[in-house]
């Protein structure tokens, strides 16, 4: 499925040509499995068949909705920092961690807890990094995963460099780099893209485009009909996908990652999603819009929609969901009690990783930090 | 007259600024309908229009760039970065760019542009979004580096900062914009951007600072006059070009200073001020110069940052070995 | 002629589609009128049916590489500093120039003196400018015009700036930017394009792809097949021109400014050159390419094809070309003549234009430049 | 052993560490085929392969991006930006990034990483061709700021700068690259990070310098010599982290300082050492710490050049006026 078809090698010593001539061809195509209602409209992919991949991306998106709205509140009764929700977003997270395999590495921005918990980021240390404890970036699990990025679009250089890593070292490995549609309008992700096209690497851009950058609208951002023809100015492949259908997302992801793997290159996906939450708790979304931008959204709500989709199947009956949730919230809640449990670190710690070793007159600030005089 | 807070009294300057130039625009990521994360451009959107208040896609670099072509153009683009966390992406342009353009066209063209940008820590906030890079800004040639302690001269600075000719690195403290609360007239007066403001005047001590870091040394000054002890307070507010006359007068007086930021120690403005104390000023110094900044670490995530951020305890302590000093 | 057609209207609530569904399509087109040796492989624009404009592009070239030719001359002998020839490329520079109205506003990069001298920067202006002198950029003519830009690709966001300016106060202006084929890999580069897509600027776009950045090829610069595709992931218009014939360049460059000034919004042209000399008179080309590399491409010479075509139209004989020799190189000594005797400026100008008033300490720091003892 | 200058000195340590550390990569623009534009990487390619020296697009932050990425994965990026005037759009990386990574993710991930540019003027180089930077990056928590000034320290500094687990900027003197020849045994020693250099021991008085400026400080050196005084030069060598100890010795011993450096005074790193003294070397001092510098202005081009970088004149001046302080 080539999204950048080449029509001619440009002769420079060139032969009369009739004009005007197109030298360059590319489509961009969209792809999903399930409608809103959960109705399939193709052929499922082969791990869709069975109960077994699909209930675990369910279970995926339902606790990232959980640990969503546990963060919330946390953070509406003053024991968690600024959050930003990923509601009605899951699909897109959760496909992308169901599409990957445990060595390879992942750089999330900071909406894709659903990928970072399905990838082995314990609960703990995101309530952790969210409640503003540096801890929370010190994976158990996942100990090559990149941390949640914060300035906008900054990590998908890293991607590059980790994705090299792996080219030069001969290993099958992919690095998938998540961010968000306004990152699209930054320089540092053109040119990671860019670079990910000129050395081939097996690195996954997703685009999870939720239609928002805090205020601005899509149409703000970028004049461009699609976010995945950002791949075109890079060469490399883009696509769309449904990005509230998990399905597609998981199938699009697998099909990029195999692709990476086996040596094919980098893919830009852009997974369409819409953002029915505030930007943060810090934000008021109606300042910008209104309620009826955003009902409609609901409809696409890609949990309701794979549920229906396995009640249909017969794969998911009331009792399962009722044990599910139970399951999820037992989970958060002893999650969310140990965070709060944990005290801070020691404030030496202020110190100790700044370098390996620390200088002579880092130490000397540590001295007096604990209350020593200054040498 | 009304009571507002920094950040009103920003909205306040950037309205007034609007009003009587119509080539001063508001630009930058959400100052349009949503007026500023902070609300620092809220309303300017429905008053001036969208030809005045633009958002821009998320692009500081273009952002930094844009803003000089509109201004070698004439207008005079005020370019809010959200948080100086992500200032740096636009560096490129206020160096190579910015600040030399009148320069290197030997005055055929020139950059009236303020680029705006909430500073440093105690508010909370996520990863890189309580940084204090003014220093960086302060050693580049061609720009003017301001920073706000107060609503009015909150208000004053950024008149003049608009005003001015050249472009101007905005810098205002995070942590005050919703602090006090002061009456402020909208007359249109600017402040003067190459005075300093001696907060508190005293006789014993100079304490030297900036920006937030003025509440914790006021009180440290309050706590001192409790003791006896009577410190001139003097806020530098515009850091480049700097107002040595000013701080060496007070250093002259008082032969004792402690230089207060928020900002790492290493390479801090501070330096720069206790440097041409130790020239010029050497002769009245009865007591070593010190500073009380930052540690040389990266800002703590919330849970330690009040560990990282100067203490009016850690103030003290300084003031104290430098009035003890014989 | 669009570049970008947008087949659907991507639905958010979306009905059932069937897949895989094309939602964009693109393509890219090239256009030339003479081919390699003066011929006309097409009916050619009005501008060129007569012989006033052809004469006056095959004269802007001829100055341009007269000025390439003297200025490396100068600094062979040691009287200027480095400086980057654009010989071969004088077709992109002149053809950008001819498009261009004198209210219009050029931002170069640093290989397009051709463009420069065109609107009126002056031979000494140039001179100075590479003998190191910043009145160099102090253009009397057109007073608007961008200076040089040496960071490669930093006056792209200026462009952006520019051409906004002119579209918020409703003037039928255009802004034109050129730079290399290096340049499309930076970030900013990619930030401006698309914020003139974002506010459909005035604004033109001309990639000088010489295929090289200093030694770095294009094909190792980006997998893009085309350069001007990189248009398409700002959702503007893309095309690509033979960059070595002058009617080729003037007349696409002519049709997207003219789009520009009617409101029409932006455009990347790509211009398909080749960089006949050494990156800059510091460089030595043979260290990454073989003259068997180059030498296919002096068929391609812009000045050569266009007197071709001049001479075979009856519009150009031996005696104008002698006629335009002698007036330009008599015009280049006479330029090069003032420069040398130009004295450098006083040094406390190295002051005065740093703020348009000096501030206290630097009025003190010129005072100790000027020898005087500091305060 | 041969006889070789700082830019060869420079390919020499990277060949070196290319040798001993598969881990080691050279990458940025115009390193591989064509070996640097001032040859640093010269024959890199042919001895190590397109695998270990990687030609870059021309995207400076990037590259400093992917270096992060490829550090974090355990390879020792040694990224080339051409010139300072270009390293600005790297400044987010190497702040938000690089600087950071250990401490965010309390030591899991880390950066190992140098990146090396030409630095200074003095070459008749064209527009942001001549900048001096250090100190924007001295400024920053995590990273550490080195600057030879001889082919020998060249050599011996980036080796450590490569074997360093933390994120160094190597910032080389252009005007130096050529300048002076020097016998280099390739024994793959290291010198330290944590070091001033005495180049000239005295008694009367104490010159602070780094990388090209050591020129023409050693110049006044000797002609002060011919006076009769004794001037100790002391080459920074690693701004960040500083020794501050060797310089407070120094000027315990002589009493007097002097600070040179080509970048602009306010802000630059001259004023963190004066600022030092002022504080910790007060009692010793016996006549004001005087600061030469590059004007508060931006960089002339070629023609104004002479009159912008410090000379041995204007540092005999001030160490004159230093040294007949009573
Ligand atoms: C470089 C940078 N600029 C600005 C910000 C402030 N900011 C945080 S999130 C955000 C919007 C991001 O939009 P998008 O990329 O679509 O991601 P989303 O928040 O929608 O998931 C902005 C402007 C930032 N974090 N980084
Ligand atoms: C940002 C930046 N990085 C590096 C350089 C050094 N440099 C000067 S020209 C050049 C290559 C530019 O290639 P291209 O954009 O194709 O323009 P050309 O020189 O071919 O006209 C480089 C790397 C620079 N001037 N600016
Ligand atoms: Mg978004
Ligand atoms: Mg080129």
């Amino acid at each position: 499925m080539p999204s950048a078809e080449k029509i001619v090698e440009l002769p420079l010593l060139a032969e009369a040509v009739h004009e005007p001539d197109v030298v360059a061809r590319f489509e961009i195509r969209y792809s999903r499995f399930l409608d809103p209602k959960g109705n399939a409209l193709r052929p499922l992919p082969d791990f869709a068949a069975g109960p077994a991949e699909l209930v675990a991306l369910y279970r995926g998106m339902v606790l990232a909705r959980a640990f969503d709205a546990k963060a919330i509140a946390l953070q509406r009764t003053g024991r968690l920092g600024t959050f930003p929700s990923a509601l009605g977003q899951e699909a897109v997270a959760v496909g992308i961690a169901g599409a990957m395999r445990k060595e390879d590495v992942f750089l999330p921005s900071f909406r894709e807890h659903g990928a970072q918990l399905w990838r082995g980021v314990s609960l703990v240390e995101l309530f952790l990094f969210w409640g503003g404890d540096e801890r929370g970036s010190d994976f158990a699990g996942p100990r090559e995963d990149f941390p949640i990025c914060v300035p906008v679009g900054t990590h998908a250089p890293h991607a590059v460099g980790v994705a090299l890593a792996f080219k030069l070292r001969r290993e099958a490995r992919v690095a998938v780099c998540a961010f968000g549609d306004g990152a699209t309008s930054k320089g540092d992700v053109a040119e990671a893209l860019n670079m990910a096209g000129v050395w081939q690497l097996p690195l996954v851009f997703v685009i999870n485009n939720n239609h928002w950058a805090i205020s601005v609208p899509l149409a703000q951002q970028t004049a461009a009909a699609t976010l995945a023809q950002k791949a075109v100015a890079a060469g490399i492949e883009g696509e769309q996908v449904d990005g509230n259908d998990v399905i597609a997302v998981r199938e699009a992801v697998g099909r990029a990652v195999a692709k990476a793997r086996a040596g094919g290159g980098p893919t830009l996906i852009e997974a369409l999603t819409y953002r029915l939450s505030d930007h943060t708790t810090a934000d008021d979304a109606r300042r910008y819009r209104s309620d009826a931008d955003v009902s409609p959204h609901w409809a696409e709500d890609p949990i309701t929609r794979l549920r229906n989709h396995l009640v249909g199947r017969g794969i998911w009956a009331k009792a399962d969901e009722e044990r599910l949730l139970a399951e999820v919230s037992a989970a958060i809640d002893k999650a969310a009690d140990t965070y709060l449990a944990t005290p801070p670190q020691g404030a030496e710690t202020i110190f100790d990783f700044t370098y390996e070793t620390l200088p002579k007159d880092l130490a000397e600030q540590r001295r007096a930090a604990s209350g020593a005089e200054p040498e | 007259m009304s009571e507002i807070n920094l950040v009103q009294a920003v909205n306040l300057a950037l309205a007034r600024a609007m009003a009587e130039d119509g080539a001063v625009l508001v630009l930058g990521e959400d100052v349009a309908a949503e007026g500023g994360v902070f609300r620092a451009t809220d309303g300017l959107l429905q008053r001036f229009g969208p030809d005045r208040v633009l958002d821009t896609p998320l692009a500081e670099n273009a952002i930094a760039g844009l803003s000089v072509g509109l201004a070698a153009q004439g207008f005079r683009p005020v370019a809010e970065i959200q948080f100086t966390g992500f200032i740096y992406p636009a560096i490129d342009q206020l160096v190579n760019h910015a600040s030399r353009l009148r320069n290197r066209t030997r005055g055929r063209l020139s950059c009236p542009m303020v680029v705006r940008s909430p500073s440093g820590g105690g508010i909370r906030a996520i990863e890189h979004h309580s940084e204090s890079p003014e220093a960086m800004f302060a050693h580049i040639p061609g720009l003017r580096v301001v920073i706000p302690s107060s609503p009015a001269r909150a208000y004053g600075l950024l008149l003049a900062a608009i005003r001015d000719p050249d472009p101007v690195v905005f810098l205002e403290p995070t942590r005050l914009y919703r602090a006090a609360r002061e009456e402020i007239e909208d007359d249109g007066a600017a402040l003067p951007l190459d005075r300093c403001f001696v907060l508190r005047e005293g006789t014993d001590i100079t304490l030297v600072t900036w920006g937030a870091m003025t509440r914790e040394t006021l009180g440290a000054a309050d706590t001192l006059a409790a003791e006896g002890v009577s410190a001139e307070v003097i806020d530098v507010a515009t850091l480049k070009p700097l107002d040595t006359d000013s701080i060496l007068e007070s250093v002259a007086k008082t032969g004792r200073c402690v230089i207060i930021h928020e900002a790492p120690l290493t390479g801090g403005f501070g330096a720069e001020i206790a440097a041409r104390i130790a020239q010029r000023g050497l002769v009245s110094l009865l007591a070593p110069v010190e500073r009380v900044a930052g540690w040389d670490t990266v800002m703590p995530l919330p849970r330690l940052e009040q560990h990282y951020l100067p203490s009016e305890a850690r103030i003290l302590e300084a003031a104290r070995r430098v009035l003890a000093y014989q």
